[in-house]
């Protein structure tokens, strides 16, 4: 039991996560520099600040879905909360509501719809494949209601300040983006709420004994991640003035790309905030390149699902190098 | 005694369906005290320590701690009122480090925050305090059965509970680990924690439990001072009649064809095997004994196809290879391999016990692809009886079966094929005394019919008793071979086992 | 297919140009049939972008448009969400067009649906009393992409209010039809078939046992690819039988025309020559890039309600492509000052 | 009944399944029933045959679909290969091949892409999400290029009898159908093939110590699955009369729920046929009710959401009674 007797062991946990995360970056790096050198407008400032600043709504929802996903769970129905968001903070700062009050209204109305989840899965026992899909469709059903699907320009000059260029020239949302990262990165690793998502997603049975209240630790996870999809869905209609129905239905898929990309397993109890905000950083890299270097679309779908491949397919041979 | 026991169990009543598992059990525990839950396979011991630790709820009866009446809905309800509980099934953590599943659930934290070094702090502390060496920085996912409940046992110990229950802690263990185990509860119960331990190995229940409760069939049939009682009086309790003679068969010395043939088997990664010559002959039942880590259970696993990395020449029944590249190429070949962990390894808990048991050999039960119903149904209740599992029928899925049971279910599945080579890893785990002398029984007639067979356990009693030959291993060598030992060779192989020549 | 790289330095013009949604056949002849025309040769260099149909994919769009700074842009906007990226580009200050859907920085080049719909109403209408169709026995269809937005919708909803007009049903105003509206008084069903042709289908295969066997229909919907999924339908069940059933078809595109031509059924074509949109907004971009400012807040697109007769006269191959393109009005006349239409030459009246 | 009082062991295994084929039975009716009082054409001949009509395709996806779930993973490439399927088969007849040697292209096809899909999950280890979302970017985009992004009509007048009335007024691919999933419940229920598919998702660990061959079992469920997928392509191509690059892009979640809701789990090792039948039916019955009682569209999505909660919910809480 001396020191000696851990320092060796150390060195299994740490290269296991880091080589990850390594393989990835790698991996971001090759895609950053392919495109660097096919375009120079690729690494230009204004280039790169408009990938981070539409990376930030993916990145926001992305942000959300980890948590689900390493309680061992997801979310399908954030695609249908980011819309639901921006028609009700459209409508509701149209309706004369301040910026700030609509927001918390939003947020809330986000945490009812994770709330609402959560139950369905840990109390009805349904699966959150089911549940969440459910959800998206009367969540998403009801953005169209309420828009009676017509699209609702904000009336209020002030909201396109949130995502207007802030600190250093860059967008406001890319630093809410980045904060908000710091943030679920310190509650997963560091506090004791996290490791339980952690223990609940590993092994749901040895988190119930161990006292841990696993209903209330899963539902949480899905009332966070449906505020931070709202967040992102408020975040969306801002960058676009208008409060729209259909605007961000693809969020679900995308999300949960991002945060498997970036280590996390359907399977529950890993997965973290580095690797997810490489994961969004590759995806919208290579958006942005194979537009900037005119791939035509279709190619662009394929070359999408290529990359995608590659990059799961390279680290997981680096995993079972080790 | 105390006039308030420290928990009291009051009729508690559990049933599953039309089966009634627990009827009316009704004793209690002085603070300190150490009592053993005692009965056959299936008889209720573990549906009892899930009830009072609130993992299950009885239909009726209730329990009371320190006198006061409490309902556990939940685990956490249990802990909160001093009960830790460690069940039989392991269940932690695979993803986790050790570290953390030590502190799972109640990480040490400060406002909420916690750290990956305070965790490794805390967890060294009460691993300290249980005597464990453990690789604190490791996934649970990478360390062995063994080392598995070790943990275990040091996170049942952070809970500093006053009432701790163990659910056969030491079915894996080899006897070091055992001792160590019995030593921290000594400790424990002299600082006033009382302690309930299931477990099947009847002479460290009678070593160091101060009262015994015996379960048969969900009743409670003996509560009694461990110092009133002898282990035949115990077993005649549990099984509602005398046991047979347990006394070992004599057999001759074999000069029978080799059917299993190990020579220079080497893996570098650890646990190493470091040139290992091995032959088991036709007819021999040989043992093989290792501390935790000496490399006994790798080289099982081996013979499973578990390691393809460990090269060198194995024949088996007349084929040569020089690795098992994966389980499927070592059963084709002609082992049946018994692995050491049903829940993980070896069982599909949502199936019947008919799949379960079908599955090895479908080829034996189909033709032509089509599954042939009533011969499998022929053969499924036949290896029924023949493992004795008890159940409703043949049909029940076999997570619903106590350990003992679903341990029957796997070595039986294994029986079907009547491979010619049997590597059996721990084949009596969890099984009570009854049973493991019916498969020890089994097991012979096995041998009788020309089986060869590899018996890894960790539990020295049992590879003195069934074995013909007994080999130790020691660092990923074979340091010693006892050619039928008796219990007067236990000791020379348990200091074989540690490195003494 | 995509457009060679834009380079303003050698004297072409550089246009970005982005699509709605390239997977859907109606958007992508817009593309197809532009490069065909093959812009760079008049001196327009036309590079491609893709919003598929996505919001927030037509924000990247307009900002990597933006960072490649060309002499001006195209943008078929997804749907009407277009505040923000207006912004971005009357920040920028490169002119721009709007095709088809308004944005506020953009100046506006559209068709007219209202009109669309009214014309083809006419024409089905009175072919409809001919034979003796009427509110006893006449169910008119019309199928919507509800989440498109009322831009898209108006075409369906005048056709349905000018159709009822005519056969003396229920008077029922344009705008009283929306999205959610399903049952129009005791003549009228709108289905929403998402302007693609499997929706369309499905959503016909559902309602179409609650039209009654003996009723006649009228079919219109909001672009080709949506009336033939309804029309699948509708023969599937047995109700396409040529005295039981009128189409009129909006987009003048390859089976629009052939069915204008082959089937009986279909007796309108709404003609709105889109293959071709790609050549008039590239001109209007064009203009606008020398600093032309449109007369008209709403630039036209040519359109023309077909009946069999005109089909002739305008695609006498029978393929979408034409032999002169209509006449400019005196709303967008400035198009045909533009060096590239004139280079196209195949406006009438436009050398 | 009087047979399990005979054999008193078959009594346990039997209730367990029907009891929740009973729910879902029970749901169907209540579905069938509310929507047949809504309109009296609910019922009538026509509207039923549409109805199975109309499910033939999904269900036709979904008895591939089961496949891979019960293995313990799932195919969300089949949205991509159902209108690749489509499309090849409209490309082949048109280019004058015979429509049974153009199917066999077609089945060929989405064969390969199931193997892809196999050694990709078996071979490089992608966890089945992330590997049939990549094939499908890849597949669907290539139905795109290969279409050219137009709708692509037949030429050959035959294609039409494919799906037309056959047997009693039924239309073919209903009886294709009905043949399959007898034939899928079969091999499922009746082999060893079956068994070993059960055994896999059930306990992958297991099941290789029990010298099953888990990779070539789990690749066989894909490449059954995308075959079975390339099939309902060409079923829908000819239902509609073209091979469209976007017709069916949303049968992989809909199969996927179709799977679930009749009993499956993402977990693996349970689920089947009768339940996916049954779960085909439910969503059929519902999409085409809700048409013809005219309940505008985006009141259907939000329907569409409470009725899968609740019959999934239903099952849920008959089985916990249990
Ligand atoms: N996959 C693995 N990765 C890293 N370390 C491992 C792995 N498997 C086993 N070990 C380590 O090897 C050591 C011994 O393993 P194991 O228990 O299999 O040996 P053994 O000789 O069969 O022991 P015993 O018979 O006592 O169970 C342990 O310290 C364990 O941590
Ligand atoms: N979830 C369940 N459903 C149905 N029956 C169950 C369930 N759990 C346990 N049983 C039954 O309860 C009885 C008692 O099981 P229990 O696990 O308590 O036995 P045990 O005394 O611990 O046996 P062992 O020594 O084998 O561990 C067994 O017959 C078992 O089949
Ligand atoms: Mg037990
Ligand atoms: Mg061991």
């Amino acid at each position: 039991m001396t020191e000696s007797s851990i320092r060796p062991t150390r060195r299994v946990r740490l290269p296991r996560l880091s080589s990850q995360l390594l393989v990835l970056g790698g991996f971001l790096v090759v895609v950053v520099g392919v495109f660097a050198s096919m375009s120079a407008n690729f690494l230009s400032t204004a280039n790169v600040l408009n990938i981070l600043s539409i990376s930030a709504v993916i990145g926001l929802v992305s942000l959300g879905q980890v948590l689900p996903l390493i309680s061992g769970g997801f979310d399908l129905s954030v695609s249908g909360v980011v819309p639901l968001a921006g028609v009700l903070f459209a409508l509701l700062t149209n309706a004369g509501l301040g910026l700030v009050p609509a927001l918390v209204v939003v947020l809330a109305a986000g945490g009812v719809v994770g709330l609402v989840n959560g139950l369905l899965i840990t109390r009805a026992r349904i699966n959150p494949l089911i549940a969440t899909l459910g959800t998206l469709s009367v969540v998403g059903g009801l953005a169209l209601v309420i828009s009676n699907g017509l699209q609702i320009p904000f009336t209020n000059p002030d909201v396109g300040a949130l995502t207007s260029r802030g600190l250093f020239g860059v967008n406001n949302q890319v630093w809410l983006f980045v904060g908000l990262a710091i943030v679920v990165h310190i509650v997963l690793s560091y506090t004791s709420y996290g490791r339980r998502i952690y223990a609940v997603g590993g092994n749901v049975e040895a988190a119930r004994l161990a006292g841990i209240r696993v209903n209330s630790v899963t539902s949480s996870v899905y009332v966070l991640c449906s505020m931070l999809a709202a967040l992102a869905g408020v975040v969306l209609a801002s960058q676009l003035l208008t409060g729209s129905g259909t605007a961000g239905i693809n969020t679900n898929l995308q999300s949960i790309t991002a945060v498997i990309l970036g280590g996390a397993a359907l399977t529950g109890g890993v997965g973290g905030v580095p690797g997810t905000v490489l994961g969004v950083l590759i995806l919208g890299a290579l958006s942005n390149g194979m537009a900037l270097t005119h791939v035509p679309s279709f190619y662009q779908t394929i070359a999408t699902g290529l990359v995608l491949l590659a990059a799961v397919g390279l680290s997981q041979i680096r995993r079972r190098l080790r | 005694m105390d006039p308030t026991p420290v928990l009291s169990v009051d009729g508690v009543t559990k049933r599953y369906g039309e089966n009634v598992v627990l009827d009316g059990i009704t004793f209690s525990l002085a603070a300190g005290e150490r009592t053993a839950l005692l009965g056959e396979n299936g008889a209720g011991k573990s549906t009892l320590a899930k009830i009072i630790a609130g993992s299950t709820r009885p239909d009726d009866g209730g329990i009371a701690v320190d006198g006061r009446g409490v309902r556990f809905t939940v685990p956490r309800d249990a802990l909160a009122a001093g009960v830790s509980f460690i069940p039989q099934e392991l269940v932690y953590v695979p993803a986790l480090t050790v570290a953390e599943n030590i502190s799972l659930g109640a990480p040490p934290s400060r406002f909420g925050f916690t750290s990956p070094s305070a965790m490794i702090r805390a967890a060294r502390k009460y691993a300290d305090i249980a005597g464990f060496d453990l690789p604190l920085d490791t996934p649970m996912a990478d360390i062995s059965l063994a080392q598995r409940q070790l943990v275990e046992i040091a996170k049942a110990v952070t809970r500093q509970a006053r009432i701790l229950i163990l659910d056969e802690p030491t079915a894996a263990l080899e006897s070091e680990d055992s001792a160590r185990l019995h030593e921290l509860l000594g400790r424990l119960s002299a600082s006033g924690v009382a302690v309930i331990l299931i477990s099947h190995r009847l002479e460290e229940v009678f070593a160091t439990c101060d009262t015994v409760h015996v379960l048969r069939n969900g009743a409670l049939v003996r509560s009694s001072r461990t110092a009133d009682l002898t282990p035949s009086q115990a077993i005649a309790d549990m099984l509602g009649h005398e046991q047979s003679s347990t006394a070992k068969v004599d057999r001759c010395p074999s000069d029978a064809p080799p059917r299993l043939e190990v020579r220079g088997l080497r893996r570098t990664q650890a646990p190493i095997l470091d040139d290992v010559d091995l032959v088991v002959r036709e007819g021999e039942i040989v043992g093989l004994y290792g501390l935790r880590g000496s490399g006994a259970d790798t080289l099982a696993e081996t013979l499973g196809g578990l390691h393809p990395d460990a090269v060198g020449r194995i024949a088996v029944a007349g084929a040569t290879m020089n690795r098992l590249r994966n389980p499927r190429q070592s059963w084709r070949a002609g082992i049946a391999y018994v692995p050491a962990d049903r829940k993980s390894q070896g069982l599909v808990l949502i199936d019947s016990i008919r799949r379960n048991f079908t599955l090895p050999d479908l080829r034996r039960v189909s033709r032509a692809g089509w599954i042939l119903r009533r011969r499998e149904r022929a053969v499924a209740q036949n290896l029924y009886t023949r493992v004795r599992v008890r159940a409703r029928s043949i049909d029940q899925t076999v997570g619903e079966l106590s350990g003992g049971n679903q341990q029957k279910v796997l070595v039986g599945n294994r029986l079907l094929a009547d491979a010619p080579v049997l590597v059996l890893h721990e084949p009596s785990r969890g099984v009570d005394v009854g049973a493991r002398e019916e498969i020890h029984d089994i097991l012979r007639g096995l041998a009788d019919g020309g089986t060869a067979q590899l018996v890894v356990t960790s539990d020295i009693e049992e590879a003195v008793l069934l074995c013909d030959r007994l080999l130790i291993v020691h660092r990923g060598r074979i340091v010693d071979d006892i050619a039928f030992p008796t219990r007067a060779d236990q000791a020379r192989a348990l200091e074989a086992a540690g490195g003494i020549q | 297919s995509g457009g060679s790289t834009a380079d303003a330095s050698d004297g072409t013009m550089t246009v970005t140009f982005a699509n709605y949604n390239e997977s859907v056949p109606f958007f992508q002849v817009i593309h197809t049939t532009l490069d065909g025309l093959d812009p760079a040769s008049k001196g327009v260099d036309v590079t491609w972008f893709d919003n598929k149909g996505d919001a927030s994919t037509m924000l990247q769009n307009v900002q990597q448009m933006i960072v490649e700074q060309p002499n001006a842009m195209v943008l078929y906007p997804v749907s009407s969400a277009t505040d923000g990226v207006s912004k971005l580009i009357a920040d920028s200050g490169i002119p721009c067009v709007a095709l088809n859907i308004d944005a506020s920085a953009c100046s506006f080049l559209n068709i007219d649906n209202a009109a669309l719909g009214d014309e083809s109403a006419t024409i089905v209408g009175e072919i409809a009393k001919q034979r003796g169709w009427d509110a006893s026995n006449t169910t008119v269809l019309i199928g919507q992409n509800a989440a498109a937005g009322e831009g898209v919708n108006a075409a369906v909803h005048h056709f349905y209010s000018t159709v009822a007009d005519v056969l003396g049903f229920e008077a029922v105003a344009p705008d009283a039809i929306s999205a959610t509206t399903t049952t129009i008084g005791t003549n009228g069903i709108q289905f929403d078939g998402g302007s693609t042709l499997q929706p369309s289908f499905e959503a016909v295969q559902g309602l179409i046992a609650s039209i009654p066997a003996d009723r006649n229909i009228i079919l219109y919907t909001v672009n080709n690819d949506s009336t033939n999924g309804a029309l699948r339908a509708l023969e599937d069940a047995g109700r396409g039988g040529a005295d039981k059933l009128l189409i009129a078809g909006l987009g003048g595109d390859e089976t629009g025309l052939a069915s204008l031509k082959n089937d009986p059924r279909w007796v309108a074509e709404g003609d709105i020559f889109v293959s071709y949109w790609g050549e008039y907004a590239v001109a209007m971009a064009q203009a606008l890039a020398d600093g032309v400012k449109p007369p008209a807040d709403v630039t036209p697109l040519p359109q023309l309600v077909m009946n069999k007769e005109q089909l002739a006269t305008y695609h006498p191959d029978g393929t979408t492509a034409v032999a002169k393109l209509p006449p400019l009005n005196e709303d967008n006349r400035f198009l045909g000052d533009t060096g590239f239409l004139k280079a196209m030459g195949n406006v009438e009246g436009v050398e």
